[in-house]
């Protein structure tokens, strides 16, 4: 893991990079959250991460939920579904199965994953459906303005736990193990180069993998997780971390009090993709009989 | 055995416990009977626990010609329990026959035996059922073959027709089954055609088939199958509910072999979920469910709608609200399918009246949903999904395999709009994969480009667009929206109808026709966009308008009311069992006297 | 300031940028007004992004009888920010006021400024905003309360209300922000006081508070909240969305005060779930969301439906369909409201159309709900939810605390049946802990006991059962379910509506009434059931009867014209935006003319 | 642990215990059940349960969603609240939060939990609502006769999965110790006795206990999750195994091949009840002022 680096602003960035292409995943739409907000480091990352694995852009699709995080799509200039709140995951399984060329990215909030969207995660998990997910964890409801979240932290106070929050905060981390996510990993909004690195990572991997990412929502919480606050705490994986045992990384996971960064867990086994390309040999699939196939599928033939 | 046009009209009622073989007996008598060239209609219906005891009926019509119902009165009944069968000798009709079991092992107190409910109109065939069957094949478990094997021998029907179903039925079994069914089977046809006939006459050969047309017998919920299959649906996603669990079961053993792929999911909003993906994506993609079903998937649906994204929903319905009567069968999620999303959220609504309809609207309803990208939900229920017909596939696949408008439409300036205003109002949309069409699809109004937008006209504009557009599906080429029966010019009694129910309101029609009433009947197959000007076309002719349905306050009838500002009579049930056809007669009779009055 | 009987009428704009003030001066402003004793409507409009920078308006109507809406004309435009302001200039009626920065910092091309854009018939005020508020807290902070104070002595209005106003809503800062923020006031006072009037006139006093009442000012929202505080809410359940949100966050603030319990959950689904599990063991219980929301607990209002259990819903609708603009006002999801269920799951829905109402109205949803075992939709737009209105609280509480009919009404023999047919169709309702009163609540249809069943019979009479017995609620005590306003007997045009477009409606009425047109208008707050025969006596009186609605095919007109057969003329909008009283009061005239040609 | 003891039926026992009272928490519907289905086990086990603890009936709701396991609260003489399929936990916290006086019994199948149900769990695990939530695991969906389930193991020949089921099942008891639940146990329909034990120490514990039974469906899965499979793979948790430690349970949990019968995990921390007390209290709760209050509220003192 590299040094910290402060988050990038995209204003501060076109200027340093007019002209070297860096910046083709982006969309002309400058991004609308606050100034500050960490999620301007995860879309560094990811414009990092793409160029670095050269995804055509037409063949990536990011998908999210709804949120701040889940604004994400419109400020890149690949394919985007902004869905509804708590779906990301089914839908971005929808386009995937669709065609398996394509590039899924699947991104949200806190809110949006673990709470609205939280039982469909073990099933994407599950099946490894190959596609990305990105969790940018601000502990909070940043679009609804403040109210508490399934990672707030216990006896936060918000504007809907106005006497503190009473509610164990939830471990995504070991949620994700527990689920069978065949590859999971943490980074940190603060920390750039590492969370580039994981991101790539992240979309290398053949299967499902979860990326959780902290960052700070600059005008919701103020108290909690803040830079201040995860500067000083965030720890590296210990380097002899073994990313194939599951079970050493549910005892790293389970230590939140100094949140570790980099790869968990990692294991090859079948896609969904594999799953149903068994099935259609099993099935005996025939060349396809229906009138579709017959006339020939414009469409079929440009994306498949 | 009622004779219609001095061609075959009967109906059998096979009546039994949940252990005796009943929807068996049931399904080959109609495979074997559908085989022969006749045409049948055939309803079960089994009890809601999964095992144990309880009453199971399997009812089957054959006729001539197709019908459209099943009838209230069957021409013979047979009896696997008479506990269960008791209840039911009264819908057997005068000249109907009743066989039972002539040996019961129990003996019961005089008047309780099922013989003492016969009659004197009706014919009694007493058979011993067990003891036939137990001298075939040692043991009392062939009863409900040995009751085919009567019916075969008393009505004179082909017994081969039968044995191949047989065979064909045990494939998979040890060859002992199937010969000792058969044997079963064939003793039972020597008592039939032996015994001393009483009035109930002989079956009228079958029509012949036309030619190059091969019959054959399927359920609503098979049609919509194949429908599916034939339209080259790609991706299907479910969660098992009854009674649309055999359209997933189905497609999963199927698809495979067509280059499909079948999800089960973990809940129907993930189902609907992945659909919408899947048709954002380019493919045809659908689901099925039932009400419960529909209810969780209106928030996706209506991104769907926003979003103009092709999606497919097959939607069988069942007793309600709630949970209601899972194996029962209703007409109550027309007003959800039509109403049920949040704001202003206007999609296709189809419903198909017989199981040759599901095969069209099914197919038809992809073609519907890419040309004017928008959720498409296809309404069936339980009595159609469940009901067996006998349909002739088309020689040739019916539905266009692309109709999406696609980038190579895009003529304008500067950035690609998948929003674009157009003169049909459907864009040219660009598929993820393809070069120079990105752009992002939002739940969120948005502008011409896809970015999110609240401006005041933008909003109105699209909103427009959104259902603008749809009203061109009243013209989709090639499928019925809507379609009169019956009379032509001024009616005494006009019959609105939707669904399932259609058949009975058919049978209503022609019963009136025959009593001389002035009597049409339209089948409403688009329920959304409705086609107010054929309604009201129609309305126009009658001098009064009954709408019979399947819930409790009139869901068609409120809608067609609503969008014409008209009333009309209506004719509820909520009662889970099929419309009655002497029902809707009645209140026909009763509108026509009205107005002779 | 348009003059109404003499007495005060006057509409303020404060327009700005996000980082303004804007929304907080028109805080102030609305407050100071309040407190002096005059009637307030006020809404504020401000962009979808969480933070940086957007149009924001705040528009603050004062006037001496509480009026119905917000004027499309203000008389007082007060820019904070030229860019944002200009086009906003043209809003302001004639002998109205724009005060703008005298100095800006960025100079304009001659034509770009606003004084380029303001009508001869306008008067112009240039003030120094910047200026006064650099040399008062030596920063351009606190132009907002400049204006404020430049308003307050051009107006004459007592400046101590103002300052009572901004001490307390400081309170909680530094000692110094009071200070110089009044500091500011004053020395802006000053400025307006003794400013050149131009021929805006001044106010009239406002009207004497009755005896006993004393006015506070709330939004719909905070009226909800108030409703539910005193008709003993027992346990809240929800989830954040727009605009519903701060429904949960006051609640959450204040109801543990009362004893009461408010839990954030997982998701709506979980909110009505958990509605419904509380109102089954007795609780006084609701969720609020908006029609996202909504759609999401369509499936379990059905179990509330068929389980006959309490529970209220509160939604404030917003701009649709699917994610839709969450900051714009819209009436769409009357049809989700109403029809939005699997099977015949009719609930009581009912519309407040002003902040008075809202109140009211949430309390008796909790008497309903009770009473009548059922679901209550209390719909809400975001519109009503965010806007001010004075209101006057009642000096007894006016809600019932307890309506259950519960086991102690049980007089049947035998078992206990918790779906007892009776004579209100309404059964005894045991509650858990309670002894004696046993029983499973199901989804599935059942039988007077509770027990599963789907026999005909049974699924037609609970069926009636759980219509008729909604029926009682329009005539339930204390509560307007409709009412007229306007004149009597023959009418040339008559106005429907609902929610908060009905005080655009009462507006465009009077205006009607004014030009000699005969004219009356009719709220509907009881959505389902359908007031049907006060609607159809209101319409028996018109000649002509417009419905306008904040939806794009008519909503509410749907539902009237489907329960009554009847026509209507529709006037619909989906703009995100109020309706606008000149867009009802033109199509009032057309129908007035072509009623008289 | 006890022997194994072979399931009773409702039919035997009715003759067997004519007249002792060990029936009266049974209502006079006869379970609607396959013959031999694991279902009669734990209708069984919570019978002796309530009997051990002396619940009174009255006092007794059970919660459930819907399938073949959900038929459950009508065979019981308490009362019951059969609801929407996998809503059976919301619908249980409601009923808890109006009326913390009531002894709520959740229960489900493995569909109803782990499928569409599965986004509540973590929530009410971490909330840490005092009830008791007991999954029946058949590892198929028997209601809607036959369909795979979260929980079939993978290569399931199912009707909805006739070329072999590709998802790898999920681990209940994983998911649920890292969701933080505070008691976490399994048991086995095969072996009466324990599951009895098992049933009453869940509901005698304080906050949201998570009992995972195993339980044969005898009608639509005749190959995998069978009493005779089961018989032969079920062992205790070691005797040595320390109920306060987390992580060993996550070991012995993800040891599914022989699944530990036992309690997994305990603690003691306060509940959602005693959350909304910390709330009351620094809301500064007055004497109720609504007029419900003001009134009186009949039902409120009869239940409360
Ligand atoms: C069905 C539904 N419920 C609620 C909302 C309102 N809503 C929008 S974003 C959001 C939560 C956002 O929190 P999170 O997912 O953590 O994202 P963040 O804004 O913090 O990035 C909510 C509750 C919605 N849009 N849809
Ligand atoms: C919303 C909804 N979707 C689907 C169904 C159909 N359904 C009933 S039970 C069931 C699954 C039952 O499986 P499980 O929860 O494992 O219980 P089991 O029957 O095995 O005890 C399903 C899918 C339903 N009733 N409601
Ligand atoms: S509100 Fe918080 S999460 Fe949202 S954009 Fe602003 S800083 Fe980021
Ligand atoms: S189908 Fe299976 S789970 Fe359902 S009752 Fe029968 S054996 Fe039990
Ligand atoms: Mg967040
Ligand atoms: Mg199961």
């Amino acid at each position: 893991m590299t040094e910290p680096l402060k988050p990038v602003y995209l204003e501060d960035k076109l200027k340093q990079v007019r002209g070297d292409g860096h910046l083709r995943y982006r969309s002309r739409s400058l991004p609308t959250w606050c100034p500050g907000c960490g999620y301007f480091s995860v879309a560094e990352g990811v414009t990092v991460a793409l160029n670095r694995l050269q995804v055509p852009l037409k063949d990536a699709v990011v998908v999210s939920g709804i949120g701040c995080a889940s604004r994400f799509p419109f400020f890149m200039d690949t394919y985007g579904l902004h869905t509804l709140h708590g779906r990301t995951l089914p839908v971005a399984t929808g386009v995937k199965v669709a065609n398996e060329a394509l590039t899924v990215i699947a991104v949200g909030g806190d809110g949006d994953a673990f709470a609205i969207g939280g039982g469909h995660i073990p099933h994407a998990a599950r099946r490894n459906v190959d596609i990305t997910y990105m969790v940018f964890d601000n502990g909070v409801y940043g679009l609804t303005k403040g109210q508490t979240s399934p990672t707030s932290v216990y006896g936060f106070v918000t504007p809907s736990t106005p006497y503190e929050s009473h509610d164990q905060p939830l471990n995504p981390l070991m949620m994700l193990l527990s689920y069978g996510a065949s590859w999971v990993g943490q980074a940190y909004a603060g920390h750039q180069h590492h969370l580039s690195d994981m991101i790539a990572e992240a979309i290398a991997h053949r299967g499902f993998s979860y990326l959780h990412i902290l960052s700070p929502c600059v005008t919701f919480d103020k108290t909690e997780m803040t830079y201040a606050n995860l500067d000083i705490r965030v720890r590296d994986l210990p380097a002899d971390h073994d990313p194939s045992d599951r079970l050493a990384a549910m005892k790293h996971a389970a230590a939140t009090g100094h949140p570790a960064l980099g790869l968990y867990f990692r294991e090859e086994r079948p896609t969904l993709g594999d799953g149903f390309a068994d099935v259609a040999t099993r099935a005996g699939r025939k060349t396809k009989t229906g009138a579709a196939r017959a006339g020939g599928k414009k469409k079929t033939a440009k994306s498949k | 055995m009622v004779d219609r046009n001095g061609s075959t009209d009967i109906q059998f009622a096979i009546i039994g416990s949940a252990g005796d073989g009943t929807i068996a007996a049931g399904d080959i008598l109609k495979r074997a009977m559908a085989g022969l060239g006749y045409k049948v209609i055939a309803f079960d219906i089994y009890p809601a626990e999964i095992r144990g005891f309880g009453k199971c009926i399997s009812r089957v019509r054959v006729t001539t010609e197709q019908a459209y119902s099943l009838k209230r009165h069957s021409d013979v009944l047979v009896s696997l329990d008479d506990s269960y069968a008791i209840p039911h000798v009264g819908e057997v009709c005068d000249y109907g026959a009743v066989i039972y079991e002539a040996s019961p092992i129990a003996r019961l107190p005089e008047g309780a035996h099922i013989t003492a409910h016969i009659r004197p109109t009706q014919l009694p065939y007493g058979l011993n059922q067990r003891e036939i069957s137990e001298r075939a094949t040692s043991a009392a478990r062939s009863r409900n073959i040995v009751i085919l094997g009567y019916l075969a021998g008393l009505y004179g029907i082909d017994p081969q027709a039968f044995r191949d179903v047989i065979a064909a039925k045990f494939e998979r079994k040890a060859a002992i089954v199937t010969t000792s069914n058969t044997t079963a089977f064939d003793a039972a046809y020597e008592v039939g055609r032996t015994v001393f006939k009483l009035d109930q006459g002989s079956l009228g050969e079958p029509a012949p088939a036309k030619s190059g047309e091969t019959a054959t017998m399927m359920t609503g919920n098979g049609a919509i199958v194949r429908g599916c299959i034939d339209a080259g649906l790609d991706t299907f996603f479910g969660y098992p509910i009854t009674p649309a669990t055999t359209i997933l079961e189905r497609l999963a053993a199927e698809l495979p072999r067509h280059g499909g792929r079948v999800l089960q999911t973990e809940d129907e909003i993930s189902a609907i979920s992945a659909t919408i993906g899947a048709g954002y994506a380019g493919a045809r993609a659908a689901t099925a469910t039932s009400g419960p079903g529909l209810a969780l998937m209106a928030e996706m649906l209506g991104l769907g709608v926003m979003g103009e994204i092709p999606s497919v929903v097959f939607v069988s319905q069942r007793g309600g609200p709630s949970t209601g009567m899972p194996t029962k069968t209703e007409q109550s999620d027309l007003n959800m399918a039509v109403f049920g999303g949040a704001g202003d959220a206007q999609r296709i609504v189809l419903a198909p009246t017989n199981v040759d309809g599901c095969y069209r609207t099914a197919g038809k309803a992809f073609e519907m949903a890419e040309k004017y990208q928008t959720p498409v939900i296809v309404l069936l229920d339980l009595y159609l999904s469940n009901r067996y017909e006998t349909v002739v596939p088309p020689a040739k696949n019916p539905f266009a395999p692309d109709l999406n408008k696609g980038l190579e439409a895009w003529r304008g300036d500067g950035d690609y709009q998948r929003y674009q205003q157009t003169e049909d109002h459907v864009s040219p949309r660009a598929l993820p994969g393809e070069d120079g069409g990105m752009h992002t699809v939002t739940g969120l109004e948005h502008s011409e480009l896809g970015k999110p937008s609240d401006l005041p006209e933008n909003h109105m504009a699209m909103s427009a667009k959104r259902h603008e557009k749809l009203k061109a599906a009243l013209t989709h080429p090639d499928f019925t929206i809507c379609k009169r029966f019956g009379d032509e010019g001024p009616i005494d009694v006009g019959i609105l109808g939707w669904g399932s129910t259609f058949g009975e309101i058919l049978e209503a029609m022609f019963a009136a026709q025959a009593e001389g009433i002035r009597c049409s009947a339209m089948k409403v197959v688009m329920l959304s966009p409705l086609p107010e000007e054929q309604i009201a076309a129609f309305m126009d002719d009658c001098d009064a308008v009954l709408l019979p349905e399947l819930n409790y306050e009139g869901q068609l009838a409120n809608l067609i009311s609503g969008a014409l500002g008209r009333p009309l009579t209506r004719l509820n049930r909520a009662t889970g069992a099929p419309m009655q056809v002497e029902e809707i007669l009645a209140e026909v009779r009763r509108l026509a006297r009205a107005k002779a009055a």
